[in-house]
């Protein structure tokens, strides 16, 4: 700290509030500006993001800004010739040769075929992302566009958190929550959305006596602080979900059927073949009138009591409920036969399964700020950990149904969509958006990344059409995210494509590291005109890039919305929050904002006003606040027409650049909607059986092998995958984790948060079983080699725990760096991706998740 | 370990760094101190050393009259001890302050008495004070300051709280025992090899040498027998069985007990003149007499911040 | 008064958080870690326990570092109890980091940094608050009690497992905690009196 | 009456020279999106053909009508004022949209 005398000549001491980029969670911030020089960054008091408070990444910004290693100037490969871990041959050039070179390739790829520009973008910087892909990459004319760490993204549970509750993914209502169950997730515990606001908010559940149990291989730091670890073998997250449901359903009757039979599809009939029985005139789905004893649309007027279980007989052929098929479907899945799969023993699954039901206390309600609203204090959460696998869509879908039978979804104490409802600010009602009922009745999403003048998304989930885009969004167009693009290019045998990746634009992400083996994304870009806006130079650039542009770190730009105020927000009552990310100092050296260098792209290449079209799409502007189409703006005045637009004429760049954000209160009515929209969540999924025939159809059509859609599933089951068998001496699975003090590579090339781990006993090592290790003669701190069945090799040394299932090794991510720009993170930690191929056997279709877990042996290696 | 791995090529690059040992032993149940031993740590040992010895031989060359013993004397406890502990020293350029908390710190102490007995030592070997009428009180002063400077080291280490290993009253007394033999040790070694005028006094010097030894090792065996507690145990562990057992074993109680032993009763077979075998059990005595501090030192283990089996509320 | 402080370990999730904190607020140098954080496990799998224990100083009633410092530059704050080191004094003897049982006292011997090519901006601006040769530790962030704020660690704890305040006075949330909620001290038994509890995880 | 029509996005997919991206088009007074769709639909094919058979009375996400910088959202929403005077519509043609 500045002792008092050296205070004595400060001339300027400015504190700045702005939004942290060391995750995707943009928490508030406010730095300390000391005579031009940052001199500290902490959380914001006055932010509902954090509420004052930052994880360890947020507090080390500062070495992130000032790292001498960053790229401070744009660099051109001299060396032709591009290999994984070569030297590329930096040599510095000037912002406009690079800009000039790179706007005669892009006109030449826009003339022939605007399709051979390829993007992707990491999830860590989303404003600058969402304006790429919401506003240059549609007017410039390309769909390839994906992102590289959609190994880490939530894929399937991204698809659930749309159907079953209108938004991009959920968060449970810890404060009104008693039962919590975590299947490999640490939401509020190490990881995930929201951490800053939903650690403090756990805690304080904690304390108040909600129940924590942790279902993970590993005894991170959710296992760490739960009140019971359940150790589990990776990939049979969806078997215990299914017998959960079946024990619930089937043998304890823990149910909630009312919310089953107004608030959900329970009660539609299906027909033998599994379509919903339709009204043959409105082609509404049928429910089954006890009263009148015969089936009726589900909106049919004066309709008598409608049954929820049960067959019955529409035009002379049996029909069963949607709630009676889950029972039927779940019937298998006793705990037996879970436990056998899961090695978690049948009476710990029955043990869970009772608490779980009888926390939901159903039946119960509860008064919220006036309004009464039922109360269930039981939810069931889970993310990678749980279905990062090949069988993600039925995993994701059996955990996410643990939620719905006992009516937990939406409403307090049970699982929340992230913000699906906004009324907007009370002076301007905006941004405004909020869920309705499609012609089914069923639920659909308001606009959820972008702001949907309709106020909905229509015509989601679109039908598979074709096969023709690498990133698979013509035949697989619902998940939100995919990293498949460059498996795809590589795989000749299904996939031809009538166009090449000419030029590649990477925003940030190091694509070698992220997705899956290093080769996969080199085999696809490895002829293309790369092109990388980096902090570093990583992997990535030093294997693939020709031009390097020097990226601003998120203390030095400016992006009027951060994190687009939902699915990063906070869920449960408290305040609306909408922040700025300001530059706490001008950028450094030269610098550029990727966002402003997309402006400068748009004007060169004439798309300027399709983009300024896009943007008001995006930003939801209308008149008088919508930028006129032929304009070239700034990217400062674009964020004052952005701000003024929501919220109106006196709050804008200049406002927000001195209040740093504007807080409202949320209403009930937006944080438990489920009670107040009347639209059904849909328990059976007859999108997926419908799209599963398409894709075969289609595939059937291009003669495209290893496209399986036996996953297609409308209800939940359980299918081994891949790594989950023992193969010829590959004994063991090996796992990823996530510790709270590193996100992706930036986080390692920072000496703070490496010094963290230098001193911490896991994160840097191969975590194995002590007695495992012991059969296999492996000391600790003996240096290992765990080799991958399906290929793969990683190099670490072993650090001998209690904390982990006996055949499982498990390893904290995107360590075991080897880039020379990188010189701090090089060498440290292991490289866990090394192990993941990626192809269509590797990967769960419906979803697009990756099987982020590898069937491997482990042996010992001489000292090096 | 403090090192990476280049996971592609498996070629491992160190990088050497005090620090993450110093973040490893943090991660520790049982963590080592390292601030008195490591790096220029080991200075402290040597000046200590030293000084003891030097205290100790002044005490034996002013009971026997011995004045090149005695200048020698001043010689290690001003000259080698206090360069080393300059050197040891953060900012030397204080030291000064050190005399500020005698009435509470033993290193105050320490430097007072290092300091009375440089005058008084000096100031009783001059020709002028020497024949005054206050020799014997010079001479009296100084041989208090030196068995203060015996008495003091002990307590710096038996002063830290933090080192169950050290907290024993047995310390001082085993440095202060350690002190004489050393002194003993130094006269021996000096009267061997050229210190004229000493080496008729050279045998009660043995004798005397012999009754002290005879106490350190008892007392030695009660220093490591006696500790209970998880961080005391665990520093012995370590002293005769763990990281400082070469150092314990091979200095202090082989060159400073077994090789003077061996030495005394194999002396006709050697058949080396009797003072030179003399001179070569008092070397052999003073590395002995240097490891023992050392190893003592570097078994130094903190008490654990959380006991191994667990952390709980008491009561 | 006595300042203090209360970690609740039933809500620390160990997420280092503390350790960035105070680092960021004081600019320390590599290896120097004012707050930080211990992890430990117990048990035998399936019955594990892992813990995590964020440490600093004490800020002990009866200091040992202040007894044996030879020069007075460790000092404990009659006004409210607060140990600090006066670094014009220190001489860098060390003595105080052997008397700590709590390792909280950091020597800050050659002058190291996180990066092979100097000191970066921020830690020209920070480093110079420090000096070489001394001793350095937590002061509870004396500076930021002065603007009437709580120390850095505290203040930005993600878990609210950290709370700060005056141990005399009966109803402070520290003392209520500590009455309640079995408030402990790690090794009371070496007769330090820390001012730092723990509040016991499995309650 | 004649409607300038200039196209964006995905060109490449409307079954025409994409170089020709800008024409003129000629819609019944008072015309709606609606009337606009099936305009396009005759002219350039698909997207706009695949379009129409959608159920929904709102414009596909996957089509951007901007008629001189308002968003057309539903198909009854009017293109050219009742007057009959020309008006400029901008047609972006969306790629599938992703997000992080």
């Amino acid at each position: 700290m500045m002792t008092t005398e050296a205070a004595s000549q400060v001339y300027e001491d400015t504190w700045i509030p702005s939004a942290c980029g060391m995750c995707y969670n943009q928490c508030g911030i406010r730095g300390h500006r000391i005579d031009g020089t940052l001199v500290k960054v902490e959380g914001n008091p006055d932010n509902p993001i954090g509420r004052g408070r930052l994880c360890a990444r947020g507090l080390a910004g500062i070495q992130l800004l000032y790292d001498p290693h960053r790229v401070n100037r744009p660099l051109r490969r001299t060396n032709p010739e591009k290999a994984i871990g070569g030297d590329p041959g930096w040599q510095e050039i000037g912002w406009d040769e690079a800009l000039d070179e790179i706007t005669t390739r892009l006109k030449a790829v826009r003339e022939e075929d605007p399709r051979g520009l390829y993007f992707a973008g990491t999830v860590i910087s989303l404003a600058p992302l969402m304006h790429a892909l919401g506003t240059f990459l549609p007017a410039f004319g390309t769909p390839n566009s994906f992102v590289s760490d959609g190994h880490h993204c939530g894929n399937a549970e991204h698809i659930l958190a749309r159907t079953l509750h209108a938004s991009v993914t959920t968060n449970p209502d810890v404060a009104h929550c008693s039962y919590l169950l975590l299947f490999g997730c640490q939401a509020g515990l190490g990881t995930y959305y929201a951490l800053t606001t939903m650690a403090q908010d756990v805690a304080d559940a904690r304390i108040r006596g909600m129940k924590v149990v942790a279902i993970d291989p590993f005894l991170g730091s959710a296992a760490e602080k739960a009140d019971e670890w359940v150790p589990i073998k990776p990939g049979s997250d969806g078997a215990l979900a299914c017998a959960m449901l079946n024990l619930l359903l089937n043998e304890y009757e823990l149910y909630d059927a009312d919310y089953l039979r107004d608030h959900a599809d329970g009660p539609y009939l299906l027909t033998e073949d599994g379509w919903y029985a339709r009204d043959r005139e409105s082609g509404r789905p049928l429910v089954w009138d006890a009263n009148a004893a015969y089936a009726r649309p589900f909106d049919a007027t004066d309709l008598g009591t409608v049954a929820l279980d049960g067959v019955y007989q529409v035009d002379g052929r049996p029909c069963r409920t949607v709630f009676r098929a889950l029972r039927e479907q779940v019937a298998k899945w006793t705990p037996e036969a879970a436990a056998e799969v899961t090695t978690v023993s049948a009476e710990t699954i029955r043990k869970i399964a009772r608490e779980f039901g009888e926390a939901a206390s159903i039946g119960k309600t509860i008064v919220i700020d006036g309004q009464e609203l039922p109360h269930r204090a039981a939810s069931a959460l889970y993310f990678k950990g749980a279905h990062g696998h090949d069988n993600a869509w039925s995993t994701s879908l059996a955990i996410e149904l643990l939620n719905e039978v006992i009516g937990a979804s939406n409403v307090p104490g049970g699982l929340l969509g992230t913000n699906p409802v906004c009324f907007g600010h009370p002076e301007t009602g905006f941004p405004r958006w909020e869920p309705g009922a499609d012609v089914d009745g069923l639920l659909e999403a308001g606009a959820l990344l972008y702001n949907d003048p309709h106020g909905r998304s229509p015509g989601w989930p679109p039908p598979p059409t074709s096969a023709e885009l690498p990133n698979l969004r013509d035949l697989v167009g619902w998940p939100i995210t995919t990293c498949f693009t460059p498996a795809a290019l590589n795989d000749h045998e299904n996939f031809s494509f009538d166009h090449r990746p000419e030029v590649l634009i990477n925003y940030g992400s190091n694509l070698l590291m992220s997705a899956a083996r290093p080769e996969v994304c080199f085999e696809a870009f490895k002829d293309t005109f790369v092109i990388c806006f980096n902090l570093h130079s990583d992997e990535t650039a030093e294997a693939l890039a020709d031009i390097v542009l020097p990226d601003t770190s998120y203390l030095e730009r400016l992006d009027p919305i951060p994190n687009f105020t939902r699915h990063h927000h906070p869920v449960g009552m408290g305040d609306w929050g909408h922040t700025i990310r300001q530059p706490m100092v001008e950028p450094l050296f030269e610098r550029r904002h990727f966002s402003e260098v997309l402006l400068e792209l748009g004007g060169r290449l004439g798309i300027t006003e399709p983009m300024n079209l896009l943007t008001n799409h995006l930003y939801g502007l209308v008149a008088p606040h919508a930028l006129a189409p032929d304009e070239q703006y700034t990217w400062r005045e674009i964020a004052d027409h952005a701000y003024k637009g929501w919220f109106g004429e006196e709050r804008g760049l200049d406002w927000f650049e001195e209040q740093g954000v504007i807080t409202w209160p949320k209403k009930v009515e937006e944080v438990y909607w489920k009670p107040f929209i009347h639209a059904r969540a849909p328990l059976y999924n007859e999108w997926v059986k419908r799209s599963g025939e398409q894709v075969a159809k289609i595939a059937q059509e291009r003669g495209m092998k290893g496209i399986d859609t036996e996953g297609f599933v409308p209800l939940p089951d359980w299918k081994p995958c891949r790594a989950w068998k023992p193969r010829d001496g590959y004994d063991l699975q090996a796992i990823y984790y996530r510790v709270p003090w590193h996100t992706f590579s930036m986080t390692y090339e920072n000496p703070w948060l490496d010094e963290i781990s230098r001193g911490e006993p896991y994160s840097y090592f191969v975590c194995i079983n002590t007695a495992t290790a012991h059969a296999k003669g492996i000391a600790d701190g003996d240096p290992i080699e765990v080799e991958g069945v399906d290929g793969g090799t990683i190099r670490g040394r072993a650090r001998l725990t209690q904390g982990v299932h006996p055949e499982v090794l498990a390893v904290a991510n995107n360590g075991g760096h080897w880039a020379q720009g990188m010189p701090f993170a090089r060498g440290k930690g292991v490289f866990f991706n090394q192990l993941l191929p990626m192809d269509l056997e590797h990967t769960d279709l419906v979803s697009l998740s990756m099987d982020c877990d590898a069937r491997v042996r482990v042996q010992k290696v001489p000292e090096a | 370990m403090g090192e990476r791995i280049d996971w592609r090529t498996g070629e491992t690059m160190a990088f050497p760094d005090r620090l993450d040992l110093q973040r490893q032993d943090l991660s520790q149940v049982y963590r080592p101190q390292r601030e008195w031993i490591d790096g220029r740590g080991l200075l402290i040992v040597i000046a200590h050393f030293f000084s003891g010895i030097g205290a100790g031989a002044w005490l034996w060359s002013t009971l026997y009259d011995f004045p090149m013993g005695q200048a020698l004397a001043i010689g290690c406890v001003i000259g080698l001890s206090g360069v080393a502990h300059m050197a040891f020293l953060g900012r030397w350029d204080r030291f000064w302050r050190m005399l500020r908390r005698p009435h509470q710190s033993w290193i105050s102490r320490g430097i007072w008495s290092i300091g009375i007995f440089g005058l008084a030592a000096v100031a009783s070997m001059l020709p002028a004070v020497r024949d005054s009428a206050a020799a014997p009180v010079v001479l009296g002063l100084s041989v208090l300051a030196a068995t203060a400077i015996l008495l003091y080291e002990g307590f710096v280490y038996a002063a830290s709280r933090a080192i169950p290993f050290w907290r024993t009253r047995l310390l001082p007394v085993l440095y202060i025992a350690y002190g004489l033999r050393g002194g003993a040790a130094l006269l021996l070694a000096v009267a061997a090899f050229g210190g004229s005028g000493f080496d008729v006094r050279a045998v009660e010097v043995i004798k005397l040498w012999v009754v002290v030894s005879t106490a350190v090792l008892i007392l030695l065996y009660l220093v490591s027998s006696t500790r209970s507690g998880g961080a005391a145990r665990e520093s012995v562990a370590q002293l005769v069985a763990g990281r400082i057992s070469p150092a314990f074993y091979g200095g202090t109680v082989l060159a400073g007990i077994v090789a003077p032993i061996a030495l005394a009763l194999s002396r006709d077979a050697l058949g080396l003149p009797e003072l030179v075998l003399l001179g070569a059990i008092g070397l052999a005595s003073l590395v002995g007499d240097f490891y023992v501090k050392y190893c003592i030192v570097k078994a130094g283990v903190y008490v654990p911040l959380v006991a191994a089996e667990g952390v709980g509320s008491p009561g | 008064m006595r300042l203090g402080m209360v970690i609740d370990l039933k809500r620390c999730i160990g997420c280092y958080g503390c350790q960035i904190a105070c680092k960021a607020e004081h600019g320390t140098r590599p290896g120097t870690t004012y707050a930080r954080v211990v992890k430990r496990e117990w048990g035998v799998y399936p019955n594990v326990k892992k813990l995590s224990i964020p440490v600093l100083c004490m800020h002990c009633a009866e200091p040992p570092c202040v007894e044996v410092c030879p020069t007075g530059a460790s000092q404990k704050r009659s006004e409210d109890g607060i140990v600090f080191v006066e670094s014009d004094f220190c001489v860098g003897c060390r003595a105080c980091v052997m008397s700590c049982p709590y390792g909280a006292r950091y020597f800050q011997d050659e002058q190291r940094d996180y990066f092979d090519t100097g000191e970066n901006e921020y830690e020209q601006a920070l480093y110079a608050a420090h000096q070489a040769g001394v001793v350095e530790k937590c002061d509870f962030c004396r500076h930021r009690l002065e603007q009437g704020q709580e120390p850095a660690c505290s203040a930005n704890c993600m878990c609210k497992a950290r709370i700060f305040g005056d141990l005399e006075d009966p109803n402070s949330e520290v003392s209520r905690l500590i009455r309640e909620e079995g408030g402990f001290q790690l090794n009371p038994e070496l007769g330090t009196d820390p001012s730092v509890y723990y509040l016991p995880p499995d309650r | 009456m004649r409607v300038r029509v200039k196209l964006h996005g995905g060109v490449r997919s409307c079954e025409m020279d994409p170089a020709r991206s800008s024409f003129g088009l000629t819609l019944r007074n008072g015309g709606n999106a609606g009337d606009l769709l099936h305009a396009l639909a005759e002219r350039c094919g698909d997207p706009f053909r695949r379009a129409l058979d959608s159920t929904d009375e709102r414009l596909p996400r996957h089509l951007r009508l901007f008629v001189d910088g308002e968003m057309l959202v539903t198909l009854d929403q009017p293109v050219v004022p009742a007057n009959g005077s020309d008006a400029g519509v901008t047609v972006v043609v969306l790629t599938p949209m992703m997000g992080g």
